[in-house]
This record gives structure tokens, sequence and C-alpha cells, in this order.
């Protein structure tokens, strides 16, 4: 097989001929399945889509087609109707001055990973997981109310339940209802689901706490002679590298010397690539978060910056809502329709990754045995000292190991990877990353900005030795 | 002939293999650049084409506009073509042809 | 491997420019190859010994031509420069229309450096222009079989005779796709004359070169401001990119030409073959080492670090690029003097010090497809 | 005359229907799909299926609305816009309450399953129609292109089109049954510069699976663009026609 032929295949049409993933549109929804579902079953398998025709063709059998798929649709909405047994129904109670919900006798699996308990065993749900949780029909809405009995002018206390219109009513501002279509998407799908800023349990942070200050100050010194951006000191190398006199006098003998010559010229953000880059960062982060803001503040007026709202964890049984570790993803919503909102700008990115706080994935590809238990801290202590200082000792280090596991397994299978492919990973996946997740008037669709810096990697062919010459 | 033209009437004779290739008389004047249209037949097909070419750079704004083409159809276009061919001639080397038709009607 | 090993040779150089990689052995314990060694060291140099001419053409838009077929194979073989206007990417024309008269089978096969090369090439344009027709049948037929499908569903045909035509459709599709890998093994040449191929053979019979190398505009300045290859100066070249006098010169008639080169020269620098991505609706494609060794495995928009675009507009480059499956990277260019300072050094030709004023930073936007990262 | 309530939300950039009659409606005389949000009980572990709300765009909201006046359609029935409000007035809700005590009672006795969906006055909220005049009149680009789009035949079904690259895409008939033909991208001005890059990337890709790329474009000034127009597809009515053109662009095949 010739290498040398290979391109014509950079024609794009040749790949989108067979491309599967582009075209969600060729294939249909087929509701009949959804309709035949029996409610009691769980174990049922999301039906298969079926064929759709190119063109309107005005015959009898498209229309009767269409009739069909349409009757189907809409059995299948009619017949899927909200709420279970009513014995299993778990009441919750909207309280409009706290704009939450309260279940005063709480159960069920939701428990795992949604809402706050008091010490009277009740449990409080945030507005989006009360509705949620309605739709699903796992609990069932209520709200109370004083009356005054006309004829007596008693004042008594009575229990109405909610509608699911009337919950969509309660919505403060579209952002909050922009949200709740990203979380309901996330949940549907198993993830666990936190807003970013709930302080409704102990945060855990990849970041130490500040006042740790022996860290932080050698990190500060370390600092002031590495900045944020390699801003090369080379002018005057560069004033003689870029004139006439420099093939002249210089002799290269490999292509790599003059490569090193060429990269001089325009400095680059190179992005943090170790721990030790994370953490330096973060305390610089924070000693001069106040200038470096201010361009930007006058350039968007117009536009709402976009910020980090949920922390995401991928499904899991063993998740401890009081106490969970960091987030495998932040999600950063963002509504493409809306006047007040524009796609990030590259400062507005630089914001939003300085503020991530999650498993910064790309370090278990440099650190083979990483137990995020050892780089996070969970109420300014080093998480596992926090952990085994809690009495559930046991479980909790099997929940914290469960994760990791999967991990360092196939890192041991990818060691012997050639520099080569790690190198292509590293330019692929980036390094800090956030899910942008765009809404589009009720479509739901996920894009994963990561910081990649090819800056820092040099791909210039090295030409093997000639083995000749060593010979002689 | 202007460079333009030359260039994209010998891309069609001598590497898109077009027949009967010929620079249509007719021209106007926009933003300093002239339009002017090239017809010709091409390989395996029937049907005449109408070819407008356009430049393309990777550092300028880009001459085409909706009115641009609204002239086009206005004053250099016949009835007997439905459609041009637009072709970009970009400052790579490249030209790309893709067809240009009116309104929405024929879904 | 003869093809790789070929290739391995003829594009044995990144760039234009040449290391000194000819020196003598220096063998410790003889002095006299000290000798020699310092001698050959100090009287050769990198520099090229030839300038290459370019031929700027238009006024606002304009053409950057190298017509010298010697040049233009130099400028293809030494780091993937410029794309031939009647090729896919090397100038492969002449030598395909010599093929397609018949020419250079008898007589005149014209003798340049790749000669050895010369079915490869051909072999490309070929293959794609087969590929095409087959789809052009392919559709052909494919509307042929919905014709049929209409027909029959006017007629109240069953469904079990439109699942039979669906059938023949998917069947119809495994015949195209075995039919095209099949065109990838043989290729033949068809070897129509036209009239209008008169017009290529001069008076002694030989093909006139019509193909030029045509180099981006940021190629042309890589190839004379940071390597001495092309036969005209940096501000030459910038004055005519720039058609305007000196002093009635903007800001923004030269901003996005810094941008790109900026990108250009930091994938360039780090050994990147940076080729236009025009075709992908972005601004560059890089390759490791070039074209004919792999696909590009990058494609880059070029952005300003404060720029924001309709959502719609990354949406659909992404989507043109994850079709050919390839990695997006979003190039931002962060200006860190203010643009009077900029316009200044412009004026006043200091490329060094321009150029060096601006900074990039990169970011892979990627569909995330929530049910697959699940665990 | 029935009705079709749509509740605007806080912004007033998306609106829902949560009457599923209203959807069906919607989607047989208007060709109007939506997207389905809320979570299908029945299958509540994925986001194929989905059950109502079904959310409208604000474009397509001001569409309707601006048809059920001309008595377009089917001319029976009526565009509401609504929001809900919680009801104040005591009386009432005593009222609502003592009806819905004996329901729920009834549901308690029998021990049966139990419906959820209220008409539409019902609940402790009430619909306030308001005012729609302001997105009647709605005359943002989105607008006029999705008015455009829906004039030239109503059945056709104009859905985002995000996921696609693009600002819609334009089905010919249901999405059940059709593939959709075009897609639809953000309109641009007549004098603005065309993002050649763009446009020509995603046409050429959309080629290849059997769709065209449609460009609309306005007008600046409203008045001008009439003139000299020949260029305006005939099926397009009367009102929109000086403010939207269309091309459509498709690769060749070559080059």
């Amino acid at each position: 097989m010739s290498t040398l032929d290979k391109d014509y295949e950079n024609d794009p049409t040749k790949d989108a001929l067979d491309d599967d993933e582009i075209d969600d549109d060729e294939l249909t929804q087929d509701w009949s399945k959804i309709a035949a579902l029996s409610k009691k079953n769980p174990n049922y398998t999301i039906p298969k889509r079926g064929e759709k025709d190119a063109v309107i063709d005005g015959t009898n059998a498209q229309e009767l087609l269409l009739n069909n798929a349409r009757n189907e649709m809409f059995e299948a909405l009619e017949n899927s109707v909200r709420g279970t047994m009513i014995k299993s129904q778990v009441k919750a109670y909207y309280l409009p001055l706290q704009h939450e919900a309260i279940v005063p006798h709480p159960k069920g699996n939701f428990l795992q990973s949604m809402g706050k308990a008091d010490k009277q065993g009740r449990v409080f749900l945030k507005f989006h997981e009360f509705l949620y949780l309605a739709e699903r029909g796992t609990i069932t809405p209520y709200q109370t109310f004083c009356i005054q009995d006309p004829d007596s002018l008693e004042e008594q206390t009575i229990e109405l339940q909610l509608s699911i219109q009337d919950l969509y009513s309660f919505f403060k501002s579209q952002d909050e209802s922009d949200n709740f279509l990203v979380f309901a998407y996330l949940k549907r799908l198993g993830f666990i689901v936190n807003l970013t800023d709930s302080n409704d349990c102990d945060t855990t942070s990849f970041f130490p706490p500040p006042k740790k200050s022996i860290l932080s100050n050698i990190l500060n010194i370390y600092n002031t002679i590495r900045s944020i951006f390699t801003f090369h000191k080379l002018s005057l190398f560069n004033a003689f590298f870029y004139s006439k006199w420099n093939f002249l006098f210089n002799r290269y003998t490999t292509s790599g010397q003059i490569y090193v010559g060429l990269k001089k010229l325009i400095p680059f953000f190179k992005a943090p690539h170790t721990r030790y880059d994370l953490l330096s960062l973060n305390s610089q982060h924070k000693l001069s978060s106040d200038t470096s803001h201010k361009k930007q503040k006058l350039s968007n007026i117009n536009f709402k910056p976009l910020k980090i709202t949920f922390d995401v964890w991928k499904p899991q049984s063993n998740y401890k809502k009081k106490v969970p570790g960091l987030p495998d993803y932040q999600v950063v919503v963002f509504n493409k329709n809306d006047p007040h909102q524009r796609f990030p700008t590259y400062l507005e990115m630089r914001k939003i990754f300085d503020s991530l706080d999650y498993k910064f994935e790309y370090l278990s590809e440099i650190t083979d045995d990483l137990s995020w238990n050892k780089y996070s801290y969970t109420n300014g202590m080093l998480r596992t000292a926090y952990l085994s200082s809690i009495k559930a000792k046991a479980q909790q280090q099997r929940s914290s190991q469960n994760p990791n596991n999967p991990k360092s397994k196939k890192k041991k299978n990818s060691r012997p990877t050639s520099q080569f492919v790690l190198q292509n990973r590293r330019l692929k996946n980036g390094y800090r990353s956030f899910l942008l997740c765009v809404i589009d008037s009720g479509i739901i669709s996920f894009v994963k900005i990561s910081e990649t810096d090819f800056g820092s990697e040099d791909v210039w062919y090295v030409p093997p030795k000639n083995i000749k010459k060593y010979n002689k | 002939m202007d460079e333009k033209l030359e260039l994209v009437r010998n891309n069609l004779v001598h590497y898109q293999q077009w027949e009967d290739v010929r620079v249509s008389p007719a021209s106007f004047q926009w933003e300093g650049e002239n339009i002017q249209l090239i017809i010709g037949k091409p390989s395996n097909s029937e049907r005449e084409e109408c070819v407008l070419p356009v430049e393309y750079s990777q550092y300028q704004e880009s001459l085409l506009t909706t009115n641009l083409i609204d002239a086009t159809f206005t004053n250099l276009v016949s009835e007997e073509f439905e459609r041009i061919v637009l072709a970009i001639i970009g400052d790579d080397g490249t030209v790309v042809f893709y067809y240009i038709t009116r309104g929405t009607s024929t879904i | 491997m003869a093809k790789g090993h070929t290739a391995r040779l003829r594009y044995k150089y990144p760039l234009p420019i040449h290391p000194i990689d000819d020196l003598p052995d220096l063998i410790p314990q003889n002095p006299l190859s000290w000798a020699y060694w310092t001698y050959c060291y100090l009287t050769k140099v990198n520099y090229l010994k030839f300038r290459i001419p370019v031929e700027i053409i238009g006024q606002k838009y304009v053409h950057i031509l190298v017509r010298n077929s010697y040049h233009m194979q130099y400028l293809w073989e030494n780091g993937f420069f410029g794309t031939g206007q009647f090729s896919r990417s090397e100038p492969t024309w002449k030598n395909r229309t010599l093929e397609r008269l018949n020419i250079g089978l008898t007589n005149t096969r014209i003798n340049t450096l790749s000669n050895n090369t010369i079915p490869e090439t051909l072999q490309l344009e070929e293959i794609t222009k087969r590929r095409r027709m087959l789809r052009i049948e392919f559709k052909q037929q494919r509307e042929k079989l919905e014709k049929q499908l209409l027909q029959l569903r006017k007629n109240n045909g069953s469904i079990e005779e439109e699942k039979e035509l669906l059938e023949k459709e998917r069947e119809m599709l495994r015949d195209f796709k075995a039919k095209q890998s099949l065109i990838d093994i043989e290729h033949s040449f068809n070897n129509n004359e036209r009239l209008e191929d008169f017009e290529l053979i001069d008076t002694n019979g030989n093909i006139i070169e019509l193909e030029a190398l045509e180099l981006l505009p940021v190629e042309a300045i890589f190839l004379t401001f940071s390597l001495p290859v092309l036969n005209i100066s940096v501000q030459e070249l910038c004055s005519r990119l720039v058609p305007k006098p000196v002093q009635n010169i903007k800001y923004d008639d030269i901003q996005l030409l810094i941008r790109k080169y900026i990108v250009y020269h930091h994938y360039r620098s780090r050994g990147w073959c940076v080729r236009s991505g025009i075709k992908f609706g972005c601004e560059y494609l890089l390759y490791k080492r070039g074209p004919p060794f792999q696909h590009a495995e990058f494609c880059v928009l070029v952005l300003d670090a404060e720029e924001s675009q309709d959502y719609t507009w990354y949406s659909s480059i992404a989507r043109v690029i994850g079709g050919a499956r390839k990695s997006l990277v979003l190039c931002y260019v962060h200006n860190e003097l203010p643009e009077k300072n900029i316009l200044q050094l412009w004026k006043s030709g200091n490329f060094t010090e321009l150029f060096s004023k601006f900074n990039v930073g990169e970011i892979v936007y990627k569909r995330w497809v929530p049910g697959k990262n699940r665990d | 005359m029935s009705c079709i309530d749509i509740e605007i939300g806080p912004s007033g950039h998306v609106g829902h229907v949560h009457s599923l009659e209203a959807a069906r409606r919607l989607r047989t005389s208007h060709g109007v799909v939506g997207v389905l949000s809320g979570t299908l009980p029945a299958a509540a572990q994925q986001n194929c299926f989905l059950y109502l709300p079904l959310v409208l765009p604000h474009e397509e909201i001001a569409w309707l609305l601006r048809r059920c006046d001309d008595g377009d359609g089917d001319g029976k029935e009526k565009v509401r816009l609504v929001r809900r409000q919680v009801t104040e007035n005591g009386s009432q809700l005593q009222e609502v309450s003592r009806k819905q005590a004996v329901e729920q009672a009834r549901r308690d006795e029998k021990n049966i399953r139990f419906h959820m969906t209220y008409d539409n006055n019902s609940g402790i909220t009430h619909s306030k129609e308001l005012d729609p005049q302001y997105l009647r009149e709605c005359q943002c680009t989105r607008c006029e292109v999705y008015t455009a789009l829906k004039e030239g035949d109503a059945s056709r079904v104009v859905a985002a089109g995000s996921r696609f690259g693009a600002q819609y895409t334009l089905y010919p008939g249901d999405p059940l049954r059709v593939h959709a033909t075009m897609l639809v991208l953000p309109a641009v001005k007549n004098n603005q510069p065309w993002d050649v890059r763009a446009l020509l990337s995603i046409a050429r890709l959309a080629t290849t699976v059997r769709k065209t790329v449609l460009l609309p474009s306005t007008s600046d000034t409203k008045t001008r663009a009439t003139s000299d127009d020949t260029s305006i597809d005939r099926r397009q009515s009367h009102d929109t026609q000086n403010h939207v053109r269309f091309y459509r662009l498709e690769w060749t095949g070559f080059g």
C-alpha cells in the first residue's frame, strides 16, 4: 500500500457519504414502539427508528404512512400519563418564598443525589429538582394555602395539587428555565447534576485553601519567574534571525535548528500542563483577578458573561451528596437565541477556564496513579484526611476509588504508547475543558471547549540518521 | 480578457474539460471590478451553464453580496438559464464551483 | 514500499532552506579531518544559491504566481508551498495533459525532477475524476428508483413491493461502494482530443506550461520575511498585498493579513505543513509532514481574541470538519499593542517587531455526546 | 371556536404549549411541530422521545398569531398568548380547592392511577391572555425569514437547525415522514459581504447529503429593494417579498 495516494480523501464529500453522526434527521422517530410500552415494565428498550421518504409525492400511501406516524406519536403521548400508583407517591410542597420545595416524608432513589435533609428528616428540593421529579411522576407537587371560610370565618389550611403547567409558570427567569432544560436532559441520562454555586454540601476543590501559605508563597515566586504568557524577551535574537545576515553568518546543520530560530517570533499562551502549573496559575489568578478583566468589562456591556452553571458527575451508585468529590465535568449553559448572550470570546473563555474546579482529566494522562482524593481538598482539608475523619470510612473509600479503577487499568495498557501518539492526544484533547451546552428553542447540544497548546509541541520531521555514515 | 476570466476559462477548458467555453460579451462594473460571465458545457452534460467568476481573498472582505448576485441575474443572465455557476477564485490557487438558484420554490 | 522510499528522498527537507548536512565526519584522532571539517563548515552556507521570482497579478485581489517549472517543483518538494492552479495540490497538470493527449508516451516526455513520480500523481487526479463520475451515475440510478417508488405508490402498490425497491436501493449503495474501492486499484485513461487542446501545443509540438504554482499571501510572506527564498523584499510584497499609498493605510486594511500571518508562522515554525483550508471552511489545514504522507488532522480557524460570531457560524464549520473526521482548532490572536503602534510598525517596515507583538491562544472545539461519556 | 394557548416564558423568546390537543392541531393544520422538551414519564431515561410542554420559538409564535388574525389556516381556531398567574382571589381559590378535594378523595378511595393534566384554569394558577401585539408585529430578521419560509407553503416545517450547523432545517412536510431538504443559514443583509468560506463549505457538505443550503437576505431599507426586482420567487406573498429574498447554494460536484 502506498502512502502517497491519500490526498483525494481530503475531499469532505467522501466521508460525508457514510457519516452516521451527520444526519440525525435521516432517521425517523418511530413512536409506535413507545406507544406499545407497558407503563409497568421498566425494562423497555428504546425503539429503533424507521425509514423516511425523500420528497412529498402527494400519494395516498405517503399520506397514510404520515397519519399512522402521527397517530402513534400522539397516542404514545396521551397514554404516557404522569404519576404512578398513589401508594408510592411522595408528596412535595412548593414554598413560594424560598422558591423551593419541601418533602416531609422523603423516600425513593432520588434522595441519593438530590435534596438537602434537615434535622427532622425532611428534605428540601431546589425548584428544578422539584419540577424534574414532578415531571417524572416520582413526586406529587402540592402547595398549601391558608384560606378563610366565608361562613365560619375560620382560618383553615388546605393543600392543593399543582399541575405541571403551574410549575412552569413559577420560573423566575429565562435563565432558570434554560437551566432546567439542561438539568433534566442530563438527569434523564443518569448523570448527577448540581448547581455549581449551590452550597448544600461540603464542597471539594482541586485547589488548596488559600491560607496554607508556604506552598503558595513558593508558587508565587515561581510565578514571577514564569508568567502565563511566555513572552520571549528575544527581540535582539529575532532582529538578527529575520535580517538578511542570518543565513549568511549562521551555520545550521539540521532543519531543527532553523525551526528553533523560527519559533521564537510569536509568543503564545501556554496551557497549564501539570498540577503545579494549575496550582500556581490559581494562586496567581487570585492575586490579580481585579485588574485583568477591566478591559473586558468595557467591551461587553450588552452581554451577560457566561459562567459555569452545573457540576456534573458520571452515573454512579456510590455518590455521596453531602460530600461529593470533584465533578467529572462542568457545564456552561448558553442560549443561542438570547440577545443578551453570545458565544464566548477567547478572553471570556479564559475567565471560565480560570474558574474551573473539577477532575482535570488530562492530569491522569501524565500521572499514573492519580488518586483524586490525594489531589483535592474538602472543607479545607486534604480529601483523604477528611474522608478518614468521618465515620463511614470504609464505604467512602470504596466509593472514591471506584471511578479511578477503570482509568488506572487503561493507563497500564497505554504505557508503551509512542511519543507521537501521546503528542497527538495532547493536541487533540487539550488541557482544561468545559462543556458548552447550547440551547436552541428546546433543542440541546453540547460542545466540549478545551485549551490546547500547539506552541509547546514540536512536530518537524527529523530524518533518520544515516547508518552508513556512522559505520565509517 | 482580465485575469480572473482567463483563469476560470482555462480552468474550465483545461482542468474541468468543459466544451464550447466562451466569454459572454455583456458586462457591468461593480465596486471597481468587472463582472462578466463565461458560458460553456460541462463534460458529460447536455445543458450549458453560465459561470460567474468572483475573487476571494484570505485577508480581504469578499465582493460577493446578495446585491451583486441580484444585479448579475438582472443584467447578465438570460431567460434560458435558471441558475448560475459561481466560480470562487481563491488566493490559494483553487477555483471552486457552486450553483446559485433563486428562491425557495423547487424543494 | 518503494514509493514510500522515493517519497522520503523526494521530500527530504521540510523547508526550502536546507541544513548543512553533508559535513565530513570528524575523526577525533585525525587532526587532518578536523581541518577539513572546519574548512567545509566555513565554506558551506544555508543560503540558497538562487532566489525564486514571483509574478504578482491583479489589483485589489492579487495572485502570487511562480511560473518556472523547476521553481514550482522546488517549492512543492521543500515544504509543500503553493498549489498548482489546475491541480488538487501539487502542480501536475502538464504531465496529466501529456498523458491525456498521448504525447508523453512517444517522444517528449517532459524532463523534470519528478519523472519517477508521474504515475502516482496521475493516479490521484484520475481516481478523483472517476469517483466523481461514479457518484453521478449513482445519483441518476437512485433518482430512477425513487421515481419507480413514486409510481408504485400512485398505483397503490403493496408494502412488500416497496420493501423490494428499498432493498434494491441498498444493494445499489453497496455496489457503488464496492466499485469505488475497485477504482483505486485499476485505472484507465481516456484520451479524447479536443479543439481547445491545440492551443496547448507550441510550434515545436511541445506542451505549453499553462499552470502556475500559486502562493497564499502568507506563504509568500513566510518565504521572504522568515526565509530568504523569494526574489522580492517583504516590504515590496506587502505594498502589493495592500495596494494603497502608505499614508492612507488604516488598521482595518492590514489587521486580517497580520492575524493570518501570525497564525501561519506559529504553526509553520513548529514544523507543521500549513495549507489552505478553504474547502473545509477554515483558514488552514495542518499536516504533520505534508499531503503525500498523511491526512491533515487539524483544521484551524483564525479569530481575534475578542471576536464572537453567531453560534451557527461555529457549528456549521464544526459540522463540516467533524464530517471529515478532523479536529477543529480555534486559534485566537491577541494584540498586545494599541492599533496605532501596530500601524506605525507596518509603515516603518519593521515586521519583526510587529509580528512579535501579538500572541496566540488555542481552543479545541468538539461536539460532545452525553450518552457516549457516561463511563 | 377552539383555542390554542401558548404560554410565554419570563423573557418572551420561547413559548410553551401544554395541551396535547393543541400540539396535535399545531402540527396538522399549521405545520408547526415545535420541540417536545419534558420528561416522558413512561420512558424517563432517554432523550429521544420526550413529552409536553412543546417549545416554540418566538418567530414561530409571531407567525401563528398573524396567520390566525388573517383568517388563514382553517379559520376555526384562535391562537392565544397567555401567561399563567397565581390566583389571588381567595374565593376562587376556595372554589377550586373544594372541587379538587372531592376529586382527590375519589381517587384516594379507588386507589387508582390518576391523571395530572387539568383544564387550563383549574389549578392554583390561571391563564391570563396577553396582548399579542408586540409579537404579532415583530419585525426582527428571524421573524421575517420564518414568515417568508412559511408563506411559500404553510405545510412546510421550519425546525431549529443548530444540530445541523444551520439556523433552521426546512422540511417539505411533517418530519415524521420526510427528510429535511434545506439547511437555512442565518440571514445576511443585501449589501453585506457573504462569508464565502463558511457558506461554501456547508453548502458542499449539504449537497453530499442531498440537502440544499438556503441563504436568506434582507434589505436594509425596506422600500429600496422593490425597484429592480425581478429576482423574487413568484410564490412568495406580497407581504414579504420586499424584505426577504433567498438564494440556494449547491456544490456542483467539481472543483
